[in-house]
């Protein structure tokens, strides 16, 4: 069997990942694409508990963690239509006003 | 042996899919290469025995979320968004704060050892008990019976998503 | 190490031969199916179809694919290479991996997965890459029109396919596809007289998700051309014509799995139809018989000597479907016969699109968007409640099966019929503002 | 969601979600628009909020042409404008001529006229609706319309020897007498023919997918109509009954009994009901003229050499498709002064802007094939 620990690393390389790509891109979608590399490296340690301590709570807990990426994808892909109507961009640091 | 396999082959495709969604210049070849990563984080999951996760996460984040992405990346493809600079001017500082944090976690696992009563995490985890009952329906009972008011509660979630999307696709409001 | 390679090897060699199997069959059988809706469109529009190519074109799919495979390779200039490359393997991989998890037989599957139903459905919502990469990747406008149409179709449709299933699984209680038979062979009934709307809607919903027509607004052809596939040719195009045709044979797996009792005989457990086990070697004898019955009339040497292989073929399938008669091999039988069943009743769901395809106009877009959200969602969702309504009548209240269908297939019939003619309503009072 | 909204359209430009204005190429080279014709349309989203028909592809000067023939030279042109139905074309130039000459065909060409016309009104509908039904998606109709447009062509290749551009009719009355069985042929079709119209509507009438596609869309309204000079069946499914057979009778037509279907709506779904039934009545046409074919001669005394007194002639005919006049001026000479053609797909093709408003792109396929245009006979 695989210790726990190693699918730790993985989910920590994978979370450090999508850190860098949230500070790091300009491109909105690439933003939000990076927040979802998170909340998978969060399902991958939730999963990973879930096996240690032969409970399956950990699953269930990574089951909400994708409805709320859903939730998450969808709004945000929404906002990013509007804004995109509007400005023509998809730049996060043109976003630079609070209204428009 | 199968599982030590598996699990090395999807935990470097996953981390050299999720490198490569954050470098690719083209959004469409991110949202491909974090279509690999996600994929083969269902592979971890199974070798985790986690089959339902793995088939969730194939249906919901693979074949919904991603097509969402996908889409809305068509919808608003760009040509000159190909030749901008992509990375943003706190690129070196958030970079090295990035990796700062990668050494202070791992040095968080490593330094687990030594504070564990019997290195408990670097052991092969608990066999999972073996039930009569698959995964499936296992986790179907926590999740209408411990879990129904978080479950409950998501489903609204999921709804005030759902209307939120469809007022911010609206063309006029 | 070599041990435990050897072990593994040993273990898995069943699944890793009807891997093979299946990797090599798979085309063929898709190859048919292609020439089976030509000589069926044909039947259907007093023509002859294929003719040329072997004694009535029986090698037909043979010479498309040779001339497909040497065909120029041509690849836009301005697409994006790699994804334009990546997309239709992407598509046919998702169509083959499917198979994996469908039992053509007792015994006679590659991987009884207890998650065996999702694994499908999951597999088959990744085949809408293949579609949206390719017509992205093409770089031209009605590529990416009908790969944006298509998506929005799938995943609309996707919804209520998957809550058809849904209520197929209420009542089997089970996942894994095998036990999903099992469940229908032991209870007697197949699901489709007990959830008939949910195999309605699935019926429907796979059209759609197959992207054939009245549904097949992604490739319309009077509007955009081909769709995402405008800019393929060669062996690519016959790449995603495979994965369509894999797919419609993997929706129509599913359905007979689900609803149709997968690999049972019609009756099964009734021994007064037991005479219905003759009918595998007779209606191959039949066959057989016909093809040997042509031989004189083809022309030419060569053609008679195709005839007669193909006679020879049917024969040499015959012959086992007879053998396992005999007493004494009833294990055997159940095998072979369940993989005769099996084909036979995907070929009549397949045959049911074929149908379709040739008597429908094509829907409008927005309409086809309106029949997936406004008819099939909601009747779908009615239709899980109203079996799961029965199922605890049935279990928990301790009605009577046929009573608490009945009851709940009416409550359903209703909103049916309701929510066509708030559909009705809707569609006159917008032709009256059209007006 | 409303993404979905912008996708189904046919861009050229990219919809862009900001934008709300794009304009959006169709044609030449599109397989619905029956030729090559280009239609520029202005959307909103997927919504038509105008539109320019571009024409002049297939533009091959035959009025032109006209001046530089002698009158019975310029006949076979004519079949190549309508060229899905050169015998109305033909008679209409024919009678023209005639008129101009002052002369008249005898009873048995008039007759043997009437009943080819009819018949090739009965094949281009039968065209029509197979390449209509085709554009909405319906594979299998036309397969059955061309099976028995055959059997019309048959008939025209034992009379003429030609089955698309018949050139069957000369200025003065027929070149060919009828050949033997040639009332039995036409019998036969029109007694299996029957059955064949029912065939079609079980195939599309009550067909709900059919009539979605077709009701309410491309409405035009009997005024409109009217206003925009058009004729044929879009003028009858407008609910206008006007007919030229029956209001300037020509040929045969006024010793023959038939009716003029007449639609309510003005949308494609009537129009498409008012050519079956047009198919019908043109069946039953033939079955009365086939019945009694006056014996006599075929022509006319008219001479070899055509010298029309100089002056001027309108003369109009109910083709498949619509009113097709001919405005032929003399100036005493072997050849036409001046030869103007009405042409019924140009002036219907004006209606398309008023119909596709407001609809949505994947209409447009609806609207191009209810119109029944050629494009050979909208560009000349």
């Amino acid at each position: 069997m695989i210790p726990t620990s190693h699918y730790l690393v993985v989910s920590l390389l994978l979370f450090t990942t999508g850190v860098i790509g949230v500070l790091t891109r300009r491109n909105v979608i690439i933003v939000l694409m990076s927040i979802e590399l998170i909340l998978n490296a969060v399902n991958i340690n939730l999963v990973a508990f879930s096996q240690h301590l032969a409970s399956l709570d950990g699953q269930v807990f990574a089951i909400f963690v994708i409805t709320d990426a859903a939730a998450e994808a969808a709004v945000g892909l929404g906002i990013i239509i509007a804004f995109f109507r509007n400005r023509q961009t998809l730049l996060a640091d043109e976003m630079d006003l609070l209204r428009w | 042996m199968t599982n030590e396999i598996l699990f090395y082959f999807f935990a470097g495709l996953a981390v050299l899919g999720g490198v490569l969604v954050v470098t690719m210049r083209n959004a469409v070849h991110s949202a491909v290469f974090l279509i690999t990563t996600l994929l083969a984080t269902a592979g971890l999951y199974l070798t985790l025995n986690a089959e339902f996760l793995f088939v969730v996460q194939i249906i919901l984040y693979v074949g919904g979320i991603m097509v969402l992405f996908v889409f809305v990346i068509m919808l608003v493809n760009l040509d000159v968004a190909l030749h901008q600079v992509q990375f943003n001017r706190q690129t070196w500082v958030a970079g090295l704060l990035s990796f700062a944090l990668l050494a202070e976690l791992l040095a968080a696992v490593a330094l687990a050892r030594s504070y564990g009563e019997e290195n408990w995490l670097f052991a092969a985890p608990h066999v999972p008990t073996v039930t009569a009952e698959g995964n499936t329906e296992q986790i179907g009972r926590l999740l209408f019976q411990n879990y129904v008011i978080p479950f409950e509660i998501a489903s609204i979630l999921l709804l005030v998503a759902l209307v939120g999307a469809v007022v911010m696709g609206k063309k006029r409001i | 190490m070599i041990q435990e390679a050897y072990f593994l090897l040993s273990k898995y060699i069943w699944q890793i031969v009807d891997g093979l199997v299946i990797v090599a069959i798979f085309p063929l059988l898709a190859g048919y199916v292609v020439l089976l809706e030509r000589k069926v469109m044909a039947d259907m529009q007093a023509r002859l179809g294929p003719m040329r190519v072997g004694p009535h074109g029986l090698l037909q799919p043979l010479a498309d694919a040779v001339k497909l495979m040497i065909k120029e390779d041509i690849i836009p200039e301005s697409a994006d290479r790699a994804i334009f490359w990546l997309a239709p393997v992407l598509s046919v991989f998702a169509g083959m991996l499917s198979f994996a998890a469908i039992p053509v037989g007792p015994g006679f599957l590659i991987a009884d997965m207890n998650i065996g139903l999702l694994f499908i459905f999951a597999v088959s919502s990744m085949g809408i890459f293949g579609i949206v990469l390719g017509g992205w990747a093409s770089n031209s406008h009605y590529s990416l029109m009908g790969a944006l149409r298509s998506s929005a179709q799938l995943v609309s449709y996707e919804v209520a396919v998957g809550m058809a299933m849904v209520s197929g699984l209420l009542l089997a209680g089970t996942l894994s596809m095998k036990d999903i038979v099992e469940y229908q062979a032991h209870s007697g009934f197949w699901l489709v007289f007990v959830a008939p709307v949910g195999f309605v809607i699935y019926l429907i919903g796979s059209v759609a998700e197959t992207n054939r027509a009245p549904f097949d607004l992604p490739e319309a052809e009077s509007e955009l051309v081909a769709g995402y596939m405008t800019e393929y040719s060669g062996f690519r195009w016959a790449l995603y014509f495979l994965a369509e045709y894999s797919n419609m044979v993997v929706v129509g797996s599913v359905a007979t799995t689900l609803f149709l009792g997968g690999w049972l005989r019609p009756f099964a457990g009734t021994h007064a139809m037991d005479f219905l086990d003759f009918a595998p070697p007779l209606v191959m004898l039949g066959v057989t018989g016909y093809c040997v019955y042509r031989i004189p009339k083809q022309t030419g040497w060569d053609q008679k000597f195709i005839m007669a292989i193909f006679a020879g073929i049917c024969f040499v399938v015959t012959v086992p479907l007879a053998v396992v008669l005999a007493p004494g091999l009833a294990a055997w039988k159940a095998g072979v016969h369940g993989a005769f069943w099996f084909i036979a009743k995907v070929m009549g769901y397949v045959y049911v699109f074929l149908w379709a395809r040739f008597t429908f106009p094509r829907y409008r877009f927005d309409q086809l968007m309106q029949v997936g959200w406004h008819y099939l969602i909601p009747l779908s969702i009615v239709n899980v409640m109203g079996v799961a309504t029965a199922v605890v009548l049935h279990r928990e209240a301790g009605w009577n099966p046929v009573v608490s269908i009945g009851v709940t297939l009416v409550v359903t019939m209703l909103a049916a019929l309701w929510l066509v003619r708030a559909g009705e309503r809707r569609e006159q009072t917008a032709l009256k503002s059209a007006a | 969601m409303d993404e979905t909204e912008n996708t189904a359209a046919l861009p050229v430009e990219m919809p862009i979600p900001g934008a709300d204005e794009i304009v959006l190429n169709m044609g030449p080279q599109h397989p619905s628009t029956h030729g090559v014709l280009r239609v520029k349309l202005k959307l909103d989203g997927e919504r038509i909020e105008g539109s320019e028909c571009i024409i002049g592809y297939l533009h091959r000067g035959v009025e032109k042409i006209a001046e530089h023939r002698s009158y019975q030279q310029f006949a076979p042109y004519v079949d190549r404008m309508d060229y899905v139905a050169a015998v109305s074309n033909g008679l209409g130039y024919c009678e023209a001529v005639e008129k101009l000459l002052g002369a008249e065909a005898p009873p048995r060409a008039k007759v043997v006229r009437t009943i080819l016309t009819e018949l090739q009104r009965i094949a281009s509908h039968l065209l029509w609706l197979g390449t209509h039904a085709l554009d909405i998606g319906a594979l299998t109709p036309v397969f059955y319309c061309l099976r028995e447009r055959e059997e019309v062509l048959k008939i025209f290749e034992k009379y003429c020897g030609a089955r698309l551009t018949t050139n069957a009719f000369r200025i003065g009355g027929l070149q060919y007498e009828t050949y033997d069985g040639f009332e039995h042929d036409v019998k036969r079709f029109c007694d299996d023919f029957e059955k064949k119209v029912e065939e079609y509507e079980q195939l599309l009438t009550g067909n709900r997918i059919w009539v979605g596609r077709t009701k309410g869309i491309g409405i035009l309204t009997g005024e409109q109509a009217i206003a925009l000079g058009v004729t044929g069946p879009p003028l009858r499914a407008s609910g206008v009954k006007w007919d030229i057979r029956k209001a300037m009778p020509y040929a045969a037509y006024e010793q023959y009994q038939f009716e003029i279907p007449t639609g309510q709506n003005g949308d494609t779904y009537d129009r498409y009901l008012v050519r079956m039934e047009e198919m019908r009545q043109s069946r039953r046409i033939c079955l009365q003229a086939i019945e009694n074919i006056p014996t006599g001669p075929i022509m006319a005394k008219v001479g070899k050499v055509l010298k029309p007194p100089p002056g001027e002639v309108y003369h109009s005919i109910e083709a498949p498709k619509g009113e097709i006049g001919y405005y032929v001026v003399s100036d005493g000479t072997v050849q036409p002064y001046r030869v103007r053609v009405r042409p019924p797909s140009f002036i219907n093709l004006q209606a398309f802007d008023t119909m596709a408003r407001g609809h949505l792109v994947a209409d447009v396929v609806a609207i191009i094939g209810t119109l029944d245009i050629v494009l050979g006979e909208v560009d000349r």
